[in-house]
């Protein structure tokens, strides 16, 4: 079984539920063809043909809305926002109906969709490309927001956010679309939707992240251990809704936490795990929540990114100063 | 310089505004006795359940409430053309279609008494519920017509928009898909001339609704809408076209809001004086009454039979309405996913808990 | 002086600088002959003529896309979105431009704008027309977003963001648009944009709101008056950039905290505020952080928008929860 | 059935691929020699440029970049049309009309180069950037032409956007606002055929892009776009007209995309076989040679002579540009607003003491 990187995992995972399930559809802007402008789709439309694979006009709010229609009929549609950054015109769509059919309707009209998205920054991309905004999304009950931070959670939660009931914005972390890999069967068994994975237990600080930064994330643990400290590394996967109790369980063993994200601080999914960790947990903290994040400001093209994003050092001090903390 | 490309509009009618023929040829269904007496009774249906609707808002048992008022040959002629099988994904202001296509009365009083069960439709199961953020319907529409044609099935879906929600992206991004896929989509236009208080004539610059349909290289008719057999008979073409693999059809009905935007508002602040008095003058309820008159199908002693029936049944309606208690608090919750994640479930114990009295329409 | 409502200050605040900068202009649906469909501008296009009160076509992006380009010109647009439910379609212009134009061009083009919008639940209003999802914005780096609370208020922080030289969305509660009156003057003088106010001095406990929700936290601060408890409440205003110091220094005093919020709240601004909290005043806590918010879940279809909505014996449970927490 | 409205769309073209007028009558400007010389020089350069900027990419001193190739008379006839007073709202590949209008190579390098400072124009100051998200800057041009207009200066705007580009609904709520505002703006399709892999045969079903304006009510017309004298004059016609107060104009640039989208691009992927030769055939900068050495005012020698120094020219600026250190780290906040807020200066402190070294290219 030969290792996969990230994308082609999401290419996988794609085929697989294309070719199991009819009412799977992939669609959007240069999905066909070409694949995909980072290949997720790369021949899906040769193998299952215009008609299971479309490209789209140039249109995301008309993609959101056209895979509710779809998606009403008991379709599964699999929409491509070419990035991130290009989802905006379909927020309404996504917020005012996508979040809210089953509920308007009582049951009587489910969704089940995802809309997939890379995103992120640290690849040298043009303005706009390299966002981290999955906060805006996590505040929208109704859906479900997924990350898979490596190949092997990419495939087995793209299945099930394919399979979920529930429309699944499913954000793909572009930065390590390709740098590692995993052997992955294409066995078609999932990872459940609304866990957070323990990716290393610990017991002297929990680092708690998702996406692409929970490399760097990794990294940080590795040297933590070289200095004699065991952090405990959770990869929050889904995070909305979010699974706080994986999360308090390990607080309450470290009392120490630092959490690590791509995205500014304000308002951030960080600022959600802290609040829940401040509301139930409190007293078991040792001391103050770290958290290492994006800054408060806009997302700077690439030559300045590096300044902007967090960093192993980053990590490192910010670990430090927690688990020392008196 | 050449000529690439050349469009025009047509406008057709088949009833003056005094219930005289005035095309050469009417379609066949025109001159069946019960068809139009059936469409004749729906439409004065929709006036008085709109009438009543608002009596309940004047006396704070319903809250904003969007009457139809002088446009309901626009939804009672396209929503009867529809079949069950077809799928219809309405605007706020689509009572007329939704009962035609099945929706209950007290589905739509319940909806407009601040009840998500009112969009749970008994009979009209594929349908949309009401869209409120405008245009959005539009795309619904082109993605359940997808569905269908990517399963071969021949079936159509109808959609309505207000002209003002014309100016909306949504709109437009429907139109062009819907065009390039051809998707089996009728769009329906109410143009009734306002947007609340904004006139059509500084909502866009084009002569014609319909016209907008050549940015989606689709076909495009106007029709006067106030002529039900006109907007029937345009709709009935569109759905077959539709169901058959034709596309899409734009279908501009020209009518007047004879009321106000909703009960929330008031038109004397922004409606010139006498647009009313010319406008009931062509209102399409009295122009049908006098071609079934004309045609020896309609009397005074059926009009009041009629007009009975209707008042009862409008009666049930809201009598069933008004005796249906609020919902239970974890309502809130029970549909939000198929599972509700553990977090949400504190919530909702806390919530059925801390239940506040009231909750009345 | 007679007094008036806070829908009658934002008028009068829009009418004081329509008066006194030719640069500000006043857009939106049914702003004109209308008076806007809660009479935020009634009057306004009679007094200061249709190229300065403008109706404009039904579009939300187009309003918000055509402002940028007008205050990229030095004018000062105060475009009305006519709910805050309708504000979507606007936002990948207000994310990726209005946010954002001043970083992009290094100060080249700034952006002197302000997005209003009634917002929140409570008025029996139809779908779409009761959520509160200021969170979305207050995450947005390059924003500001503030919510008055009352007249004075209201009439203070809508003079100062449109003088602001940066957009700014502008928050009405509109259940509150007409409860409350207060004596305002109309001197031209604001009320600072990016503070906290401490309404109410108090040593026991620190009650966070901001927006109609102040309402029913005063009403419990009352309660707990009544019951010997002093209650300190901060009217937050400015939602971002947040005045963290301001409640950092209260819950210095008081130790305890309880947030309220219309919103949901998972990802909401209250969360946030929590993390700030927990991050810089950890150990100043002396109970565990309170939340009364909305429910994880769609804002409720008017029948049930009181099961949804904070009450003051909500509020009133958790105060003393936190208050006798030991 | 009455026809109320009727529409055609015009096509225009001066030159044919061999560079022989097919035009009764050529445009005064277009016997002007030094007019046509300054033209083809701004092509020439421009494709240098690009050339120049590729490699860059290539050898991995540049990020992702649009070229423009067999599309420089698109962006050269409508730049040059505007005058210093105008505003230009582009997009990303629209580096051409940017020069025309006062951009400098080294920013536009920068730019790409993943630097702000790019967008920081030192002559045309009232230009917006780049627009990445798509039809966006249609809006904005709307906006600045709505604040001339209220001031009552006779003033223009113009924009750019691909073909792909008018599905987004933001194109046709640009349009709409244009035309019931009576706005002075020229609205540019770039019709290169390609929306990266998405040919135009699947973006829309409309015969022409120009026909997109009859939804909006506005006059627009289609034109050869490797013909910079159609481009041009009829961009010279629209500009005169919008600041005039005559309103807006759409003008579809028929073209054909030479390149790849872009350096990440592989149009061999997607892009039929000989495709590019028939399309060479027709690129606009050997056109205009052509017609110029049959006016008999170009030569070999002056071509030797003008690409020499457009070549030193386009040096120059990558010169400069490989020369500009990266911004320091708290150039992420100055310019986020006028008066930073107390918490997010912290954070700058902390980013300044926290310097990453590199931020190359
Ligand atoms: C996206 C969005 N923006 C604004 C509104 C508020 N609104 C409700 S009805 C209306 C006017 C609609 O006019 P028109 O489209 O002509 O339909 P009509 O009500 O006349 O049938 C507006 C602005 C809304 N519901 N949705
Ligand atoms: C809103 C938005 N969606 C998607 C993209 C990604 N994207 C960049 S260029 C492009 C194709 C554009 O084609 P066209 O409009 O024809 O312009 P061209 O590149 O051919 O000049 C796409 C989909 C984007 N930049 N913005
Ligand atoms: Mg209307
Ligand atoms: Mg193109």
């Amino acid at each position: 079984m030969p290792a996969i990187t990230l994308i082609e995992a999401v290419n996988m995972a794609l085929a697989h539920e294309l070719k199991h399930n009819k009412d799977v559809v992939a669609l959007g802007e240069d999905v066909g063809a070409n694949g995909g402008v980072f290949r997720a789709t790369d021949g899906l439309q040769k193998q299952f043909g215009e008609e299971r694979v479309i490209d789209t006009p140039l249109a995301e709010s008309m993609i959101a809305g056209l895979s509710i229609g779809m998606a009403s009929q008991g379709m599964r549609p699999v929409a491509e926002m070419q990035f991130m950054g290009f989802i905006f015109p379909a927020a309404d769509q996504i917020i005012c109906h996508m979040a809210r059919m089953r509920h308007r309707t009582r049951g009587r009209l489910t969704l089940p969709l995802v809309i997939r998205a890379p995103y992120g920054g640290g690849i040298h991309a043009p303005e706009h490309h390299s966002e981290s905004t999955e906060a805006i999304f996590a505040h929208i009950p109704g859906l479900k927001v997924v990350i898979p931070s490596n190949p092997s959670r990419a495939y087995g939660l793209l299945l099930a956010a394919i399979r979920d009931p529930d429309p699944v914005i499913f954000l793909e972390p572009k930065r390590v679309y390709r740098i590692v890999k995993h052997e992955v069967e294409d066995n078609g068994e999932e990872y459940p939707i609304g866990c957070c994975f323990v990716d290393r237990e610990g017991t002297d600080i929990t680092l708690i992240s998702w996406g692409a930064m929970l490399h760097e994330t990794h990294m940080a643990a590795a040297k933590l251990a070289e200095k004699g400290i065991s952090a405990e590394v959770i990869d929050v996967a889904t995070v909305s809704p979010l699974d706080i109790d994986t999360i308090l369980e390990s607080v309450e063993k470290t009392g120490r936490v630092v959490i690590v994200q791509e995205a500014p601080k304000a308002g951030s999914l960080g600022s959600e795990i802290a609040a829940e960790i401040a509301e139930k947990r409190v007293f078991s903290l040792l001391a103050p929540i770290g958290r290492v994040s994006g800054y408060d400001t806009v997302m700077p093209y690439y030559r300045l990114e590096k300044q902007y994003m967090p960093t192993v050092d980053r990590i490192m001090e910010e670990a430090l100063k927690t688990v020392e903390y008196k | 310089m050449t000529t690439v490309a050349t469009f025009k509009i047509e406008h057709t009618q088949y009833l003056d505004a005094s219930g005289k023929p005035t095309a050469k040829k009417m379609p066949k269904w025109a001159k069946d006795a019960d068809t139009l007496k059936a469409l004749y009774r729906s439409m004065a249906r929709i006036r008085q359940l709109d009438t009543k609707a608002y009596a309940l808002q004047r006396t704070g048992k319903m809250g904003t409430y969007p009457a139809a008022t002088g446009q309901e040959a626009i939804g009672v002629g396209f929503g009867s053309a529809l079949t069950a099988d077809d799928v219809l994904c309405p605007y706020y202001r689509g009572q007329a279609s939704m009962i035609e296509h099945g929706v209950t009365m007290e589905e739509i009083l319940l909806y407009w008494g601040g009840d998500e069960r009112g969009s749970d439709f008994k009979n009209a199961k594929q349908d949309f519920p009401i869209a409120v953020p405008i245009a959005t319907q539009c795309l619904h529409a082109t993605g359940v017509a997808t569905a269908m044609k990517l399963r071969g099935e021949k079936r159509c879906v109808a959609t309505e928009i207000g002209e003002g929600g014309t100016s909306e992206g949504d709109f437009y991004e429907a139109l062009n898909v819907a065009g390039i896929w051809n998707l089996g989509v009728m769009f329906i236009i109410n143009n009734n001339q306002w947007a609340i208080s904004v006139p059509s004539s500084i909502q866009t610059a084009c002569e014609t609704y319909a016209q907008k349909a050549i940015a989606a290289g689709i076909e495009a008719v106007q029709v006067d809408g106030n002529d039900i057999i006109a907007v029937r008979e345009a709709a009935l073409n569109a759905a077959e076209k539709a169901r058959n693999g034709g596309g899409a059809t734009l279908i501009e009905c020209v009518s007047l809001r004879l009321c106000d935007h909703t009960t929330a508002d008031d038109a004397r602040r922004y409606r010139p004086e006498n647009e009313l008095d010319s406008g009931w003058k062509n209102e399409p309820i009295i122009r049908l009454r006098k071609y079934m008159e004309s045609l020896g199908i309609w009397d005074e002693q059926q009009e009041e039979t009629m007009m009975a029936e209707v008042v009862a049944e409008v009666q049930t309606a809201v009598d069933n309405y008004l005796a249906t208690p609020a919902d239970s608090p974890e309502a809130m919750f029970d549909y939000l996913y198929e599972e509700l994640p553990s977090r949400t479930q504190e919530q909702r114990e806390y919530a059925i808990n801390n239940k506040v009295v009231g909750g009345h329409h």
